[in-house]
């Protein structure tokens, strides 16, 4: 059971390795990537075990508070999200970073190391306060990153980040966890939920509410502006941090809350998280609409994120065990389309300087993987299939109708319109419109980004290769769903 | 009551006086004036305390048997000493502030000091 | 001879205190506060062993047996802040061996550490003490020290900081006075034990409410309770470095301790929190002081001064939990006792670094301090994680228990003003790391740099520029003290057992 | 009304009235010598209510030491006081006005002055210090006797207070001087007064004898090592009054003093630690001589009344240097 603190050592040592190497780029990187592959191997040679789980008790850090560790399933399948496309992504920022001359690429790997030991710990938790220690640990190592460039935009941006997600978890998140403390007598999660006959419908609607609102990185309205106000950074960051480890890890922590702190029979009979429903639904709706509107192509991404985000949301809030298996598994679906819209965005940023869906006009021809691979993600998180994103949108469709909720299979099944308004056209645009003429665009190029004199071609490979391999995990997982969630269904069935 | 009680009043309003002195005052010296006053009344009301009537110097002697009680005394010895060191250094810094500033007024130098926040 | 100890705790460091003066070099001084600081380490670790299960050590001064005489007592409620002292006073010693030599003239050396000193003698005196008078004769020790120290800082507006502080300090330590008389005429006794046997039988007396009040006020006064602390912000900015340390880590919470002493083992609970609204009246001035401390903080353009401010805001989360008058709030008060000294103590130490480094404390000095100065900088934005709050830091410990301890009086307002003011630090820490890390350095290249420097050390004389590295005995009590402060967020488990101890005799009626 | 009851209020009302005038006074100097004069009175009032030690020091600190630091004070800076500005009048008086309302509403539950069934007289302490003393230490003085061995260790304390106050004094007078085109005539130190001077130098040897008076009969009558050493750093600040700086140099050099000064606190200290060493508690002067304790608590109150005598004698002049020296054109 080594394995399990191991997950979070290894990108520690990444950390020190990186700063080691701080002078010499080469080994320095190759080094970030030799970390990710080690943890990817880590997480999941632990897939086996998973069925018969395991706790590991750290330390007593104040009286009757044991930090502990432990391995279970809804973690591990998050761990493994964030592990696998740790890697990937580093490679991807290698031939990103290097083709856009970034600054302080030691301080970017070293944090960016950093973030992922702190998704790993949040995965790995046991216990309410070790999750809260990963959460905060991933919120500052984060910031840096997000304030990279330094300029004014940048530290702005980055302010905003973090004063969201700092004043959430402090002037919520905090206080409902001592607050859990004090009703149930533990932090530890345990499944089937800690607060089962501890407190009223009254406190437990409250509490939910604090959890819910208190976990910022989940990004329901109207605490989502840090999302869209991180997009200043680099876009690698973006994709793994904004795609996967941070928004994921406030997905995932709902979740784990939802089951192993409330439980679900809990929540049901108290209808404690009803009120959440509607919030998650009205971020659901309003998210999508507002990306529609966004022209510059990474907000739009920000914003479908924080309607996707409400789906796993909303199926936490459902408390119906379909709808919770959703939003497991749409943690991993949607991690893998948006980290390939994000990594496309990127890769036509790098090749063509462009950042804007109206300037994307007839680009498919010249960037035929990156278009490719971003008609497939955007078509998984559509949820069509032969793609990922099918099944959660069926699960989470029979979770509402078992639990009564009709309305929110409607809900649904606008948000999926809407997500086809705004992730298509990109495709339509660069596929089927006539390619721009390089005199007239500069002039009505509004962000006054000059298009290049060279014709454009695809980004170095380092970029294309990492985005074609999450377009095919988007594809595979379709038929591997079941493999990833059958343990947890398992939980969920014994509770 | 009035007439046991009335030599505390008094104190009292001595120490009012000196407490006003102290802060009403921007004069660095004539604070410490004030400060010594204040303390001196202090002194005094504890000194009313060990007294009994028709008591004497708690030295002993022969013939004698009621003494004023001597611990107050012990006490206010030892304040006194406090009361002069405080104000010895108090001078100290007060002479270093003038010949720093120019001035032992409080506002004159803060003023001076604002002015200088000004240039920079 | 271990049952010397309470003694030898403040009388080592006298002695070495008139050493210092008798000594003909600096050095020798310097050698002789460093054995004064060790020692009374070792004591204080003795103490809290023998105390460790709860008994209570009582030493008879002069061989009289209280009250006639003067007794020291040593038990869980303060050896945790002879712990402090010493930890902080040692850390001091090794600190001040180079900048002392920077930041004060040669020829004032001697008595400077003499005066240190004599300022732990005072700081040791004020907590071992079973007496009440006897405890204000130390407070003024301490004190009186302390104005001269704080008058030797570098600029001139240290004197007019010292000057304040002696007039305000010595109005409080009158009113402790006052208090002390006041108590004194309706028990005719001063011994603490004493006192607080006699007081229930005068309960509901006027005159021991006058004291209470008077006691705590002149109290709050030293302990830079919000209205009251006026004189903090000059005197911990302008203080030499070491001062600083010393003070901001364990001088105010000294007179906290004190403040504890009396509101629970002399006057009690019943008398200060039922039959008063003392507790209440706690809370609220440390509500604004949260408030309040932070709100100034995040304006300040000195690092130093915001460090100052910030402590108040601190202070106010201390008296909090003494306010609450319940075990796990005292406990909490205790633990951020502990936390802030460390914390607090690493981040002044770090502003001395950076005041001989740059020649001034000022945030723009500070620009690019991220690549300067990497470490100091690292240290510097650890502890300030542990000042919000955030874990793994020790402030994360203190801010968890005392937000339990909230919680479980059902206190909701002051939860959200608490953690209202942790995200106000977080403005101000944040407005530190922002300037250290993505505001460009003032001086990219060396030319500049040695322009900026004339510019900073005509601007501060007295400040001896250095170019060399760090000194180790500077750089080393940073990095502890940042590493512990961590530490002590991961693993809470010796401050919170000490902080445990203290509460279990304060609240539980513990004889003083 | 008694004699007792006129006397005090007439003394009352007297420094009510200085008091006033003193905060009034926009000369320095005279505030100083009222200040002065409020000591003065202070001190006659303690000899009525029986506290002679008390008394005894009042006069010498308050109208001695106090007065000379302040005259000191404003020769070295400016002896007229600015108006005070209208906007702090009003918080002072506010405070000061609560602080006595407070005291006074405290003082309705005080026992009467002067009444024998007191709390204060009736603990058994008082007896204590009043009757088991004459056994136990066999002084006179009880004031002495408490002072110096009940609470040895507050006195110790008093000790390390003056000593504190030296040492804070040197630190801030030791440091650069202030230019000399800015130092001010010092004349008064080195006028011609030559009555003065023959009085001043007749009297130096009778001042010392009586302070070396007052510190060995302390136990017997008012006065210790405190007055003592008041008494005898007088002499040499009048001393140096008449004669100069340089004068009283030769005879005392500042090294010496600060040298004094540490040893006086060794003594007091040295007392401590050697009972500690004969194995009984700190300052526990019973350990000097087990077979007669009240013998080794004489020998002990009269070896610590010395360490005090010697730091506040040697303090005293050595403040009074430094200040002096401060302004002394070089």
């Amino acid at each position: 059971m080594l394995a399990v603190p191991l997950a979070v050592v290894l990108p520690l040592v990444g950390v020190a390795g990186v700063l080691l190497c701080r002078r010499r780029p080469n080994p320095r990187d190759a080094i970030s990537v030799a970390a990710g592959v080690a943890l990817a191997a880590v997480l999941v040679s632990l897939w086996p075990a998973v069925a018969d789980g395991a706790r590991i008790e750290l330390w007593t850090w104040l009286p009757n508070i044991t930090l502990t560790l432990e391995l279970e399933p809804l973690g591990l399948l998050f761990a493994t999200v964030a592990g696998v496309l740790w890697p990937v992504t580093t490679v991807y920022s290698i031939g990103y970073m290097r083709a856009n001359k970034e600054r302080n690429q030691t301080r970017f790997y070293a944090f960016f190391a950093l973030a992922i030991a702190a998704a790993q710990l949040i995965a790995m938790s046991g216990d309410l306060v070790t999750m809260f220690i990963g959460y905060e640990m991933l919120t500052l190592a984060t910031w840096p990153l997000v304030a990279h460039q330094g300029t004014a935009e940048a530290r702005q941006g980055a302010r905003t980040y973090l004063i969201i997600l700092l004043t959430t978890s402090i002037g919520l998140l905090l206080p409902a966890i001592v607050w859990t403390a004090l009703l149930a007598g533990t932090t530890q999660f345990a499944t089937g939920g800690v607060l089962v006959g501890q407190a009223g419908p009254a406190v437990l609607t409250l509490l939910y509410a604090m959890y819910l609102f208190g976990i910022g990185k989940v990004a329901l309205m109207p605490f989502h502006r840090w999302l869209p106000a991180a997009m200043v950074a680099p876009t690698p960051v973006s994709a793994l941090l904004h795609a996967v480890a941070v928004v994921k890890a406030g997905a995932f922590a709902v979740v784990k809350v939802t089951i192993y702190v409330f439980g679900l029979d809990t929540l049901a009979e108290s209808g404690g998280a009803d009120p959440m429903v509607w919030v998650a639904a009205f971020t659901l709706l309003v998210a999508g609409a507002i990306a529609v509107t966004r022209d510059d192509l990474k907000a739009r991404l920000a914003y479908s994120t924080v309607s996707q985000l409400a789906y796993i949301a909303l199926g936490a809030a459902l408390v119906d065990p379909n709808a919770v298996l959703e939003g497991a598994l749409h943690i991993a679906t949607h991690a893998a389309g948006k980290i390939t819209l994000f990594f496309c965005a990127g890769a036509i940023y790098t090749a063509a300087g462009l950042t804007r869906v109206s300037q994307l006009d007839g680009l498919g021809a010249r960037m035929p993987f990156t278009f490719g691979a971003f008609t497939i993600a955007s078509l998984s998180i559509i949820g069509l299939p032969p793609l990922a994103g099918t099944w959660d949108k069926i699960l989470l469709m029979e979770g509402a109708v078992n639990g009564e909720w009709t309305v929110m299979a409607g809900v649904i099944l606008v948000g999926s319109l809407l997500s086809i308004a705004y992730l298509l056209p990109v495709s339509i645009r660069a596929f089927f419109l006539p390619e721009r003429a390089v005199v007239g665009a500069a002039t009505d190029d509004p962000s006054g980004v000059p298009l290049p004199r060279v014709p454009i071609q695809e980004a170095p490979a380092s970029c294309v290769v990492p985005l074609c391999l999450t377009a095919l995990a988007c594809v595979a997982m379709f038929f591997f769903e079941y493999e990833l969630i059958e343990p947890l269904a398992r939980v969920l069935e014994g509770r | 009551m009035i007439a046991t009680h009335y030599t505390y009043w008094i104190i009292f309003a001595l120490m009012m006086i000196g407490l006003y002195a102290v802060m009403s005052h921007g004069n660095l010296v004539k604070k410490l004036i004030g400060l010594n006053i204040f303390q001196v009344a202090v002194f005094m009301f504890f000194i009313s305390l060990g007294r009994v009537d028709g008591g004497s110097p708690p030295i002993i002697t022969e013939g004698i048997e009621v003494y004023s009680h001597p611990l107050p005394h012990v006490l206010i010895l030892t304040a006194i000493v406090v009361g002069v060191a405080t104000t010895s250094v108090g001078v100290a810094i007060a002479i270093r502030i003038y010949e720093a500033y120019g001035t032992v007024e409080e506002d004159n130098a803060l003023a001076r000091d604002a002015a200088e926040e000004g240039t920079q | 001879m271990t049952s010397q100890l309470p003694a030898l705790q403040v009388v080592v460091p006298l002695v070495c205190a008139a050493g210092c003066v008798l000594l003909r070099s600096a050095f020798g001084a310097w050698l002789l506060f460093s054995v004064a600081a060790t020692a009374s380490l070792l004591t204080a670790v003795a103490l809290t062993v023998q105390v460790w299960d709860g008994d209570v050590i009582r030493y008879e001064m002069g061989g009289w047996p209280a009250p006639a005489g003067i007794e020291l007592v040593i038990d869980q409620a303060n050896v945790v802040v002879l712990l402090l002292l010493g930890v902080i006073a040692v850390i001091a010693a090794a600190y001040g061996r180079r900048s002392i030599e920077l930041e004060v003239p040669l020829r004032r050396i001697r008595m400077f550490y003499a005066a240190m000193c004599l300022l732990l003698t005072g700081l040791f005196g004020i907590t071992v003490t079973g007496d009440a008078f006897n405890l204000f004769v130390f407070l003024e020790i301490s004190s009186l020290s302390s104005y001269a120290l704080i008058a030797l800082g570098r600029r001139r507006r240290a004197l007019l900081a010292a000057f304040q502080y002696l007039v305000i300090g010595t109005v409080g330590g009158t009113f402790l006075l006052i208090g002390v008389g006041l108590a004194f005429a309706v028990t005719g006794t001063l011994n603490m034990a004493d006192l607080a046997d006699r007081l229930p039988a005068v309960a509901g007396n006027r005159a021991v409410t006058g004291a209470v009040v008077f006691i705590f006020v002149g109290l709050a006064i030293k302990m830079a309770v919000f209205p009251l602390h006026a004189w903090l912000p000059g005197a911990y900015s302008e203080a030499p470095s070491v001062v600083s340390i010393v003070l901001a880590a364990v001088g105010t919470k000294v007179a906290i301790y004190a403040f504890a002493r009396f509101a629970f083992t002399v006057f009690g609970i019943d008398v200060v929190f039922t039959d008063l609204p003392i507790g209440e009246a706690i809370l609220v001035v440390g509500s604004l002081a949260m408030l309040a401390g932070a709100g100034v903080a995040c304006f300040q353009q000195d690092f130093k001064r915001l460090l100052a401010w910030s402590s108040i805001g601190q202070v106010g989360m201390i008296v909090t939990g003494i306010g609450l008058a319940t075990a796990s709030g005292v406990s909490a008060a205790y633990l951020h006792i502990i936390n802030h000294a460390v914390i607090k103590g690493a981040l002044f130490a770090a502003a001395g670094i950076l005041l001989i480094r740059l020649g001034s404390t000022s945030l723009e000095s500070m620009a690019g301090l991220g690549r300067r100065m990497p470490l100091t900088f690292g240290a510097v934005v650890i502890a300030g994680l542990g000042l919000i709050g955030v874990p793994p830091t020790a402030g994360f410990a203190s801010k968890w228990a005392l937000a339990s301890a909230l919680v479980e009086d059902d206190r909701w307002l002051i939860l959200i003003v608490m953690l209202a003011s942790s995200l106000l630090a977080m403005v101000y820490v944040g407005r530190i790391v922002e300037v250290g890390w993505f505001r460009a350095p003032a001086d990219l290249d060396e030319r500049t740099a040695e322009n900026v420097d004339q510019a900073t050390a005509a601007a501060n004389p007295g400040v001896v520029r250095v170019r060399e590295q760090t000194s180790v005995l500077m750089a080393g009590p940073v990095a502890l003290l940042a590493v512990a402060s961590v530490y002590f967020g991961i693993d809470a488990s010796l401050p919170s057992s000490l902080a445990d101890g203290a509460a279990r005799i304060l609240t539980g009626g513990g004889a003083p | 009304m008694s004699t007792f009851d006129l006397a005090e209020a007439v003394l009352l009302g007297i420094l009510i009235v200085t008091a006033v005038a003193i905060t009034r006074a926009r000369s320095l100097f005279v505030a100083a010598m009222l200040g002065g004069l409020f000591s003065l009175v202070t001190a006659s009032l303690f000899v009525l209510l029986d506290a002679v030690d008390v008394a005894l020091t009042e006069a010498a600190v308050g109208a001695g030491i106090s007065t000379v630091l302040f005259i000191t004070a404003l020769a070295l800076t400016n002896s007229r006081e600015a108006t005070t500005p209208r906007r702090r009048v009003i918080p002072a008086g506010l405070v000061a006005v609560l602080a006595t309302a407070g005291l006074v509403y405290a003082s309705f539950d005080l026992p009467g002055v002067g009444d024998p069934d007191s709390p204060v007289q009736t603990h058994p302490i008082t007896d204590t210090y009043l009757r088991e003393s004459q056994e136990d230490l066999h002084v006179p003085n009880t004031v002495t006797g408490v002072l110096a061995s009940y609470r040895g260790y507050d006195t110790l304390g008093e000790v390390v207070v003056i000593f504190t106050a030296g040492i804070g004094v040197l630190l801030l007078m030791l440091g650069p001087r202030r230019p000399a085109d800015e130092v001010k005539d010092r004349a008064y130190l080195q006028t011609e007064y030559r009555v003065l001077r023959v009085v001043s130098k007749t009297l130096m040897p009778f001042i010392l004898l009586f302070a070396l008076y007052v510190l060995l009969h302390g136990e017997y009558s008012p006065g210790g090592g405190f007055q003592a050493g008041v008494i005898f750093g007088a002499g040499f600040i009048l001393y140096t009054l008449m004669f100069g700086l340089a004068a009283v140099q030769r005879v005392l050099p500042m090294r010496t003093l600060v040298v004094l000064v540490a040893v006086g606190v060794l003594i007091y200290a040295g007392v401590g630690v050697a009972t500690m060493a004969l194995g009984g508690g700190f300052l526990d002067y019973n350990e000097f001589n087990p077979g007669n304790p009240s013998g080794g608590q004489v020998a002990g109150i009269l070896l610590i009344e010395v360490g005090v005598g010697v730091t506040v004698a040697a303090v005293m002049v050595a403040m009074f240097y430094s200040l002096v020296r401060r302004g002394v054109r070089r």
